[in-house]
């Protein structure tokens, strides 16, 4: 799968996850399968305001054959994409946890953090881009 | 004119401001969560937003999401629908602060008719009838001395309040100690406001509502009354109807003529409804809805005003195009609102997915709907699936042609609300018009006996 | 008023028929062919009749099986609708032998009028003004000294003719011979009589027709006129509106006043539409429809009459309950017809399965429809899925309300002429209003030379 | 297969096979196997006029095992069912072509007819019931 065709389907997923209101789906579509879990701190209405919720919304994706782990970080806010001073590029290995970009709403910086380490496969999006709520960021192999 | 207006709302009523707004000629953004990505809404909008997920506090509740969409899109204008954040004088502020105009009056004026009790007192001075009452009371000694005052029975409401919540009727003086604690309490729960005071309970009054534009320019009309005393036990309005059937002519002149003096004492714009209790010749002010209202197509029906496109224009500064003597009404209307509710179990909301969807024609007959066969109804919303309305010349017409719509609906996948409703027209007392605002829950438990 | 009404049609127009019944009180009865078992007009009806197989000459043409159905259920009357038996006077007649009241004018009044040439001569008679031409002509020899004395171009016309059968144009004496021929042929396999008359060809008129209603007690009004200029190349109608945009008063009123004189003066009682070519200043009778026609809505729409219900008022003995004087217009409205053909491809019919069905609605939609997701269209029948029909309170917002109407339509499993329709309502020259007969295949031309 | 099912499924079939425009139809179920052939004369609109159109509609049903042919003879007008006297019953053995019933309709007596014998398994109507075009009126056992 491109990372392309793993946005796409992370996202549909996404939706149908949320609608159904489980926290964990698993699809098999002949080599691949592609596994979305909930974010930890993103469940129903529990947060009452959307900048005090739990960092973005994880989509991991599983592709094998070969044995790779592929987790999508995506946007929890509408606004507008401004990265870091150099950029994270593609390729990028991150040693940890760490801040990616900002999502900018009404003003406010909203980090965008990695949550753990591995080596960015893909940055979905572009310096001043504007994104919606569940848009994909960027891709982190593990 | 606005150039781009974000919806910030869902369902039929997102429809509806999108139809207002295409066929002024202003684009639209709109907003969705992910468990309406597939919605019509989204579909008929020229943009949309995915604002967060289903539950509305992160999603249609979302401010700085919401804002957000609009500026990045570049929207001059957000319209706030019902429900959600319509009456929210915050989000209209913020708005403002970013240079978005709110369709819908100033802030200052939600603010004021939001809280209950500054409603009436400001429509007291406006010389507008309340029900006799007392301004916030502190504590239950207070509320006891009032009530003695007024005499029993008597109404405990939270200041906030609104759907019936922090509401607690109070029939005589050992009741009030527990009825005050438990209102206090769900006011508290509800909107983090626990203040209450203290009203005449009215026994079966009729629900009468009356329409008001106002532009920015001093222009004020009224679009005549609506009827809507069929209420859930819960409150909730289900069917209504416009005019109001066996109105005494100088009682309805009376709340047209109150409806505008007000409207222009409160120093309000754009469209609002004022709600009042009416009981033989008496008539008592409720509150004033800030917003448009879900049964405002029986008014567009007999006056042929298109009242969302009014809201837009008189947002964008035009004047109204017309004055009291240009409106005058043909006819007589009645809405049904189609809700996935089980009406033989306490009207519980159901979700699930809509197998079979057909909706009514033919002449005199409008149906508002975001559904369509193959739709899920997700379980986040309002369980409003449809409003079907009928117009005819008479009451008696547009009862028959709603009957025939009923006939005509069908709905498969969920339970819904059309048999009952059609039952309800089917009743001798509601075909003889005029019933009050305790009918449809005793209606209701004679069926349910009945089953 | 009737027990109960036979409806002997299928699709939109026969629940419309039951729509008009049911708000009357009158029970219904429903026919269909077996390909039309699954239709909504089976389903709202109070009882149906299987009266033949899919092909129409079996079933919704076949005489004794439907007036059997009308007599084995009891039923006092039969509503044609319009095409199949609509303006068969032999049908009318049997129906009136075995004690049915028919829904329409009497035999005499549907013979004479059925006659082109009949016709023709009758209005004339009654100071109408018709097409230069003549009375049936003998052979082509008479033809030509008949089309020589009125000028060329002329038209060959069948006298039995109707959907531009059996009708061709002669632009010089050199072609005359084999149009009579073809015309002749044409007519003679079509309707079974040959017989031609000669017409003079005016060249990209508008048609213009007028709706009248008459009842049984001589009263006789018109409900104005529409424009039906909007037709494919075979001459169907495909978008009308109403009131006709561009027409000088004088001429409005003038055709106005000639239809209820010729109403009155053939003896017509119950719906009829008069159809006007008109030219500049000019207007000639084309011929006369003894039935409710296909766009009536939009008639409905602006004079707020249900012409329905009024032809059943009618047939039953009722006297009209409205003057001329009574009868006013609002506003301006305008119908599309959503017809399973493919554009571009000739309008070629398509039949199949509709996956998906999604009509528009909101305020001032209305949709006159048998069709539903998961609904088949037979391949047996006419390829009209739907009518939507717009009304605004000017020409421009009725078109700006249908834009936004077809924007919000989605018909999947078939080809149809949404999109089509949605171009010529944004054609300058369309908007601009008044175009000819000629308009839409020149567009046509244009948009299949742009793809 | 009771002759009720029979004749619900005979007619439902004879819907199919007259939308599809096809003239014969088989359909297997289980044990079951249906056949469905349109009527020689039943083709579409060839006939001016129902009156003069050849003889009902059949739907032949065969059910197996036990080897056995149903044939149901429907009414191909609308009218109002005259049995003969005395009435063709339930059991009857017919040993060729004959008339069964008429159906009335505007005052002309429609025949039906066996179109062959057999035996008579299923009489679906009665005197002087009202009948529309497809219904069944007799199952004949071949």
């Amino acid at each position: 799968m491109t990372e392309d065709v793993i946005a796409a389907r992370a996202r549909a997923l996404a939706g149908a996850l949320t609608e159904a209101g489980f926290a964990r789906l698993r699809v098999r579509d002949g080599d691949t399968e592609i596994e979305l879990r909930r974010a930890p701190g993103a469940v129903s209405g529990a947060a009452p305001s959307p900048s005090s919720a739990p960092a973005a919304a994880a989509a991991e994706v599983a592709d094998r054959p070969p044995e790779r782990r592929v987790e999508v970080v995506a946007s929890d806010v509408v606004g507008i994409v401004r990265l870091l001073r150099p950029a994270i590029g593609e390729g990028q290995e991150l040693d940890g946890d760490r801040e990616l970009a900002y999502v900018e709403t009404l003003g406010i910086r909203n980090p965008v953090r990695s949550r753990g380490g591995g080596r960015v496969s893909t940055v979905f999006v572009s310096e001043g881009q504007p994104v919606e709520y569940g848009q994909p960021l960027f891709a982190i192999d593990r | 004119m606005f150039k781009k207006v974000l919806i910030a709302n869902r369902g039929e009523i997102a429809l509806r401001i999108n139809r207002a707004c295409h066929e002024l000629g202003v684009a639209t953004v709109a907003i969705f969560s992910e468990a309406d990505r597939q919605s019509l809404h989204v579909r008929h909008a020229d943009e949309a937003f995915c604002v967060g997920p289903g539950p509305v506090m992160r999603s249609y509740l979302n401010i700085p999401n919401i804002i957000s969409a609009a500026l990045i899109s570049g929207c001059d204008a957000i319209h706030p629908g019902y429900g959600f954040l319509a009456e929210n004088a915050r989000f209209a502020e913020i708005a403002s602060d970013h240079g978005l105009t709110f369709i819908g009056p100033t802030p200052a004026v939600i603010s004021a008719m939001g809280d209950k009790a500054t409603a009436k007192r400001l429509m007291a001075e406006a010389g507008v009838p309340t029900t006799p009452g007392s301004d916030i009371v502190a504590n239950v000694d207070e509320a006891r001395t009032v009530s003695a005052a007024i005499g029993y029975p008597v109404l405990l409401k939270a200041t906030a309040g609104g759907g019936g919540k922090g509401m607690r009727a109070v029939h005589a003086p050992e009741e009030l100690a527990t009825a005050f604690a438990t209102a206090q309490a769900e006011s508290e729960a509800s909107f983090k406001d626990g203040r209450l005071y203290v009203e005449k309970l009215i026994v079966n009054p009729r629900h009468i509502e009356v329409q008001v534009l106002a532009d920015e320019h001093g222009g004020v009309v009224h679009l005549g009354e609506r009827d809507c005393s069929l209420q859930k036990p819960s409150h909730q309005k289900l069917i209504e109807e416009a005019p109001a059937p066996h109105l005494d002519d100088a009682l309805r002149e009376r709340l047209h003529t109150i409806a505008t003096t007000a409207t222009r004492a409160v120093g309000y714009t754009n469209a609002g409804t004022l709600e009042f209790l009416v009981t033989g010749g008496d008539l008592y002010f409720m509150e004033m809805n800030t917003r448009i209202q879900v049964e405002h197509p029986v008014t567009e029906l007999i006056y042929g005003v298109d009242l969302v496109k009014e809201q837009i224009r008189i947002a964008a500064g035009e004047a109204l195009g017309f004055t009291q003597d240009d409106l005058n009404t043909h006819g007589h209307a009645i809405e049904v609102r189609v809700n996935a509710e089980d009406p033989n179990n306490n009207f519980a909301p159901a979700a699930g997915t809509l197998t079979t969807v057909v909706f009514p024609g033919g002449p005199g007959v409008r149906v508002d709907t975001h559904v369509y066969g193959g739709a899920t109804v997700p379980p986040f919303y309002d369980s409003m699936l449809a409003k079907i309305v009928a117009v005819g010349r008479t009451r008696e017409s547009a009862i028959v042609r709603m009957e025939r719509a009923l006939a005509e609906t069908r709905i498969e996948g969920v339970k819904t609300t059309v048999d009952f409703c059609a039952d309800v027209l089917a009743d001798p007392e509601f075909r003889a018009g005029g019933v009050g605002v305790a009918w449809l829950p005793a209606f209701l438990a004679r069926r349910t006996a009945a089953v």
